[in-house]
């Protein structure tokens, strides 16, 4: 067992994988000799040689199709798209193809591919380097989508999206990448060192698809997150005082829809919080989701905590990012409302 | 006073509406064998001239003649040309049925039947090609049950695909032939793909994709293009020509300023430009490229010069937007009269044989369609609903199967 | 006034707007000297001349980018992409620059183009001619989308669209191109002839985005809706029996929120219908937003009724598209419940 | 026995990584002069040879020379010279601003400094630039003034943009220079629209779109090109060829294969291969270019050999995955050294003069930023928050006057 943050429980799953299945490949911008801009696949082309971990063209559109394309010869191709912001070029292939391959096909080609990228804000970015676009990924009919907040989970998730036959877009919060993000942006940096999810195994193991974590067990309120989010949420609850239950969804497809409502069921009340703007993002399916299963046990309104629903704005990062602030704020009123 | 030059946008247009006079003197067509054949590992400089000439093999007398001609097995070309006049009466018959109410939609491939056809024979069963839907001819020259296309085409309970794809989209991966879709271009860069994946495991399979010459505008296409120069991608990467997109001529994609063939000199791919009713000349570059692939030289993009004899789809009238006598003043001819009259010249075929073939074919469609119709044609005969929640993932999750039972089912 | 069908009405709207505006001009596949596959086009370039409206290359992101250029130099760009499901390609364009420009350029630089695009199911166009896909562009903020329900609303709401300074997304329920359609597939077709909103005014007039209709009033039960489900939920109302109100949303963004509010405080039900598929449609959003709104006046859950969960299959297009009888069941199960 | 040729997948590699020996043999370099210039009118079937030339003007003894080089006033000269070295002042010193946590992020143009200063000078005022964020020196040359855009570069109060884009994504309408953002790529189809908008309005301004070498492979690359070909837009497209993208070598975006110019002969389209460190070559193939687009012949691509002297950005380490050593090694020097030395050679510059200059700008440069250090710098000054609530419609519907409200503004 050893300690790791992100970007090296990443790297391990990676190298795990390669190790194990020569039918594995890795390619991207600059995922090779250099390793990525976030080092995620560093030394990984050293180690296996250079088919297995390469660099790609400029084209996000031509990575996700010649993916797919190894895919369906019979390899597991593992892409990294260097920016979530920039998968949007290859959408249609995601959606219209990699998607929608083995239903139209009666199941005789399929995408078994899994797409990495860096997503999310807390990084002064900008417009398009911090974006989170899952729920454009969730609404589609055949992709799974992903987001872990830990470095054991990041491997173990990593390598059962990997092992998956179905396609999926594994989004990793850059901003967990170094350390536990609580949103206390003005408060000195925390690193992963010490920090019990930390301690990540060497060699394979996997961290199934559709089971939410339940992280901090409360009484009182259900608080719904994912990805830096849920470090938020525990900050938040913390601060309030508020004897909250904290579920870490951990894949928004397949989304783990009994522990939600299991636990909703419990508290009566429920808080969504996630990074993207507000309107049309996961939380609206998320809220229609445990007000159709759980009506009759709601004591108040479900509340939202998101982005605003403008554009990732520069120089007011921290007025943009749903903080604690804005969590225990939620928290609050669905106590009291 | 302003003496400069007033801009002005430029629309290109037709050379012919309908009403007027149609005319292909714009297409360049050398004659047969008057284009050199490069050794399949000439330097890509020396074959920089090759996209503005055309690989032809049969002349205007149906004698195959110049440097990428070759002594054919005629039993080979009588298998071709059966399986190019199998795809036409399949067509017709499919488009009639469309007619009858028996599907929701129909496309032909008249006139371009010995692209999919010829290429289809001229590589190897466990190559791959990534089609467009006017290449219906490469399964059936491969034998694919024809039954099996109508069952498809009927969404019926025996439809391989369960009734979840639009007619003609066919899906079939023992015969090389890979899953399609409505969108075009999209799986262009599949082939690249797949092809890659074939060199990554130092396989011997080759792949080939399929584009229309409209559809090259996409971004696909340049992608394609673009991984399979940089990783010298074992593909072979075809544009079928057939001038017309819906009711768009190819000068909208182009074909005003240069040839589709001439796109591979970008990318520093050697471009072939042929001759794609000439079933001899389609067999020729194809090898040319095919052995290219195979020994790690890489993809070649070829342009197949044809004509869609038909209108777009059974949704679409050509009259309305070209003459309708243009299809006759095509220079190219008609694939199949072209390679029947070469087997007539080499003393392989006469008219007669080629009446009784065609009337066996007919037959046998006939026969397909019987079967198929007494399964049940569009309406009539369905898959179990139960298909319609199979197969989004591998495993279904809560949703579908909570969804499924809400249905009824 | 005449009698037109939607074709006819999405047809004089252009030719008004062509008349009008010289920096008004229309492209896309197949639009030009043809008048486009449902012929909306049709007459336009012989009558205004072959640079205002013309044929484009197979190029959806091609034709988004250069109409972005062309609103940039101060031009009003109509583009028509041949249907929605291809408007994928075209997604990173609409998104990243579109959406953007007007935000990030500081008012510099705006993209006033309006994107045309038939949608929806109910023709037998199987999964990539039948699509649904207004949540993703939901969800961007600095896109706004129009769905009109019948040919007044249809020619008002697109010249009030190409008017907007801001790109719009205006999707056209192919279904309803020549006439009402209810979801009986079964029965006669009917065309627009002597419906009220086929009177159509010759010339310019607009309807404003942002505001709905209230399409029938009703005491129990809001149901929301938009395009093709206008006339699905209209036919379920009638044969339920049950007093609902209808709301046309005509614009998802923006979004009438005031007037959803006001039914929904009403009737205290509220029903949600769409052609999409329910996981991470649009219908998430609208149900969190009434259950923010409206909690302490809900009686009972609120319903979505929506496609499944599958790519949108050729076959089974009855089984699939949300038609009256799933909409009476869950508007009894939302007044029994 | 299987006597077939294994497959192998190629992965392009550099010829150079840390440790070895820098080389750039493989950029083939012809003598100043020796490309020839076409009539701007010329066929395109005569224009093929340009893309594997390259145009050069100045040669090893600053000397102008060949068909390229024409009479030019030194006085233009001078401020083409001021504006490099101003451009290189400025990022220079933004560069250290970053180190001092000034501002969140800086790129630097270094080395490629005569491509964004000599086409802002040689294009009209009310031309259009579609720029990426190499090419500073466009709104350097055009007098935009310096404290704007580090006021942009810290994000504070006084930033023309609000605080609302990354630092260096600038947008200048008024200076011809078009909103940039983070994205690559996806504004190059927009210089062909907005060209073709001045085309349909019969007016004569003309646009000018920049893509980096390793951005060509984008789908928007392809589309863009083929707009601008079909419809003869009056656009340049000008490909910066500055050899990396990133950590990645040219030959991953397919140099391996054939020069970025070339790709133009797949569309029909001239393309020039330009020495893009030499100011007056820049200048010779835009005026080239421009005058093609002012009288409708259309569009011309434009490959700028040049090199990234810097790293990609201050997030990147070159030494990481290139010879620490290379740039010296680069054969076609620096822009900066190459017009100076010219200047001298004419006798209309001297080594005190510039030094003079270098100083005077370096103090300019000083200036500016003490007017924008007085603002503030990053997380020292910003705008009001309001601004974030702005703009994302032309008017703010109720989502965001609601969530203003909740931020409590
Ligand atoms: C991405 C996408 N855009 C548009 C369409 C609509 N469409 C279907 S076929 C077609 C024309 C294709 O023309 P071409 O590529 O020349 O092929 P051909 O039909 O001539 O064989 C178009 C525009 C589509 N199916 N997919
Ligand atoms: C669509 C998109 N994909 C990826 C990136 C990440 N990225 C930023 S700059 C860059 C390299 C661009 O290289 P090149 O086009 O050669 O331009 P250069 O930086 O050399 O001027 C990459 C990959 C991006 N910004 N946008
Ligand atoms: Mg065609
Ligand atoms: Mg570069």
């Amino acid at each position: 067992m050893a300690q790791m943050n992100m970007i090296q429980a990443l790297n391990s799953a990676l190298d795990a994988v390669l190790a194990d299945d020569p039918k594995t490949l890795i390619f991207g911008e600059d995922v090779g000799y250099f390793g990525g801009v976030f080092r995620v696949t560093d030394g990984l082309q050293a180690k296996h040689g250079l088919t297995r971990c390469f660099d790609a063209p400029i084209s996000e559109g031509g990575i996700i199709a010649t993916a797919i394309g190894m895919g369906a010869y019979g390899l597991r191709p593992v892409v990294e798209i260097q920016f979530a912001d920039y998968i949007l070029p290859a959408f249609d292939q995601l959606v219209s193809e990699a998607a929608r391959l083995r239903y139209r096909s009666n199941g005789e080609f399929w995408a078994p591919i899994t797409v990495r990228s860096p997503y999310g804000g807390g990084i002064f970015g900008g417009q398009t380097h911090s974006q989170s676009p899952e729920a454009i990924f969730a609404h589609i009919t055949g992709l799974k989508t992903v987001i872990p907040s830990n470095p054991y989970d990041a491997k173990g998730l990593l390598i059962a999206s990997i092992l998956e036959d179905d396609p999926v877009i594994f989004l990793e919060p850059k901003r967990l990448y170094n350390g536990p993000f609580d949103g206390h942006h003005d408060r000195k940096l925390r690193t992963w060192a010490g920090h019990a999810s930390a301690e990540v195994p060497e060699g394979l193991y996997t961290v199934p698809l559709g089971k939410a974590a339940i992280v901090r067990e409360g009484a009182d309120v259900t608080l719904l997150a994912y990805g830096t989010m849920v470090h938020v949420g525990l900050a938040a609850i913390e601060e309030s005082g508020i004897d909250a239950e904290l579920i870490d969804l951990r894949s928004i497809v397949p989304l783990d829809i009994d522990a939600i409502t299991a636990s909703v069921t419990k508290t009566g009340r429920c808080v969504i919080l996630h990074e993207a703007s507000r309107f049309g993002g996961f939380g609206g399916e998320l809220s229609a989701l445990v007000q159709e299963r759980c009506f009759y046990c709601l004591k108040n309104p479900i509340e939202r905590v998101a982005g605003w629903d403008t554009p990732y704005p520069h120089a007011f990062e921290w007025d943009y990012f749903p903080g604690p602030a804005r969590v225990i704020a939620a928290l609050r009123r669905t106590m009291e409302a | 006073m302003d003496d400069r030059v007033e801009l002005s946008l430029h629309i290109p247009e037709p050379f012919a509406r309908p009403g007027e006079t149609p005319t292909f003197d714009h297409v360049d067509i050398p004659a047969a064998g008057a284009t050199r054949r490069p050794a399949v590992d000439a330097a890509e400089v020396d074959m920089r001239d090759l996209p503005y000439g055309m690989v032809r093999v049969l002349d205007a007398d149906g004698r195959a003649v110049g440097p990428w001609a070759s002594q054919m097995d005629p039993e080979f070309l009588r298998r071709g040309l059966r399986a190019m006049v199998q795809t036409r009466v399949f067509e017709d018959r499919m488009f009639r049925a469309h007619r009858q109410g028996k599907t929701s939609f129909f496309m032909k491939s008249t006139g371009e039947e010995a692209i999919g056809v010829a290429q289809s024979m001229t590589l190897a069963a466990d190559d791959m090609c990534f089609p467009t839907y006017r290449v219906q001819g490469w399964l059936i020259a491969r034998g694919y049950p024809i039954v099996d296309m109508i069952n498809q085409i009927y969404s019926n309970a025996s439809d391989p695909l369960k009734g979840r794809q639009l007619p003609i989209l066919y899906s079939a991966r023992e015969y090389g032939f890979y899953s399609l879709s409505g969108n075009v271009g999209s799986r262009f860069g599949h082939a690249v793909g797949w092809a890659m994946a074939s060199a990554y495991m130092k396989d011997h399979r080759i792949a080939l994709g399929y584009i229309g010459e409209g559809t090259t505008a996409e971004g696909d296409f340049h992608e394609a293009l673009t991984f399979a120069a940089v990783y010298r991608a074992p593909v072979i990467l075809a544009v079928t020509n057939n001038q017309w997109a819906i009711s768009t001529f190819s000068g909208i994609a182009g074909a005003e300023q240069t040839t589709f063939a001439a796109r591979a000199i970008g990318y520093g791919l050697p471009g072939l430009r042929v001759d794609g009713n000439d079933f001899l000349a389609v067999v020729a570059a194809t090898e040319w490229a095919a052995t290219r692939a195979r020994t790690n030289l890489g993809a070649t993009l070829i342009e197949f010069v044809t004509y869609r004899v038909s209108g777009h789809s059974t949704s679409d009238d050509p009259t309305k937007y070209r003459p309708s006598d243009e299809p006759v003043h095509w220079p190219l001819g008609d694939p199949v009269e072209r390679l029947k009259q070469h087997l007539i010249a080499l003393g392989e075929w006469s008219d007669e044989r080629h009446e009784q073939m065609q009337a066996e074919l007919t037959e046998a469609v006939r026969t397909a369609q019987r079967e198929a119709d007494a399964v049940g044609a569009l309406g009539q005969s369905k898959p179990s609903a139960r298909e319609m929640f199979e197969g989004v993932f591998k495993e279904p999750d809560w949703r579908v199967i909570e969804q499924r039972r809400e249905f009824g089912i």
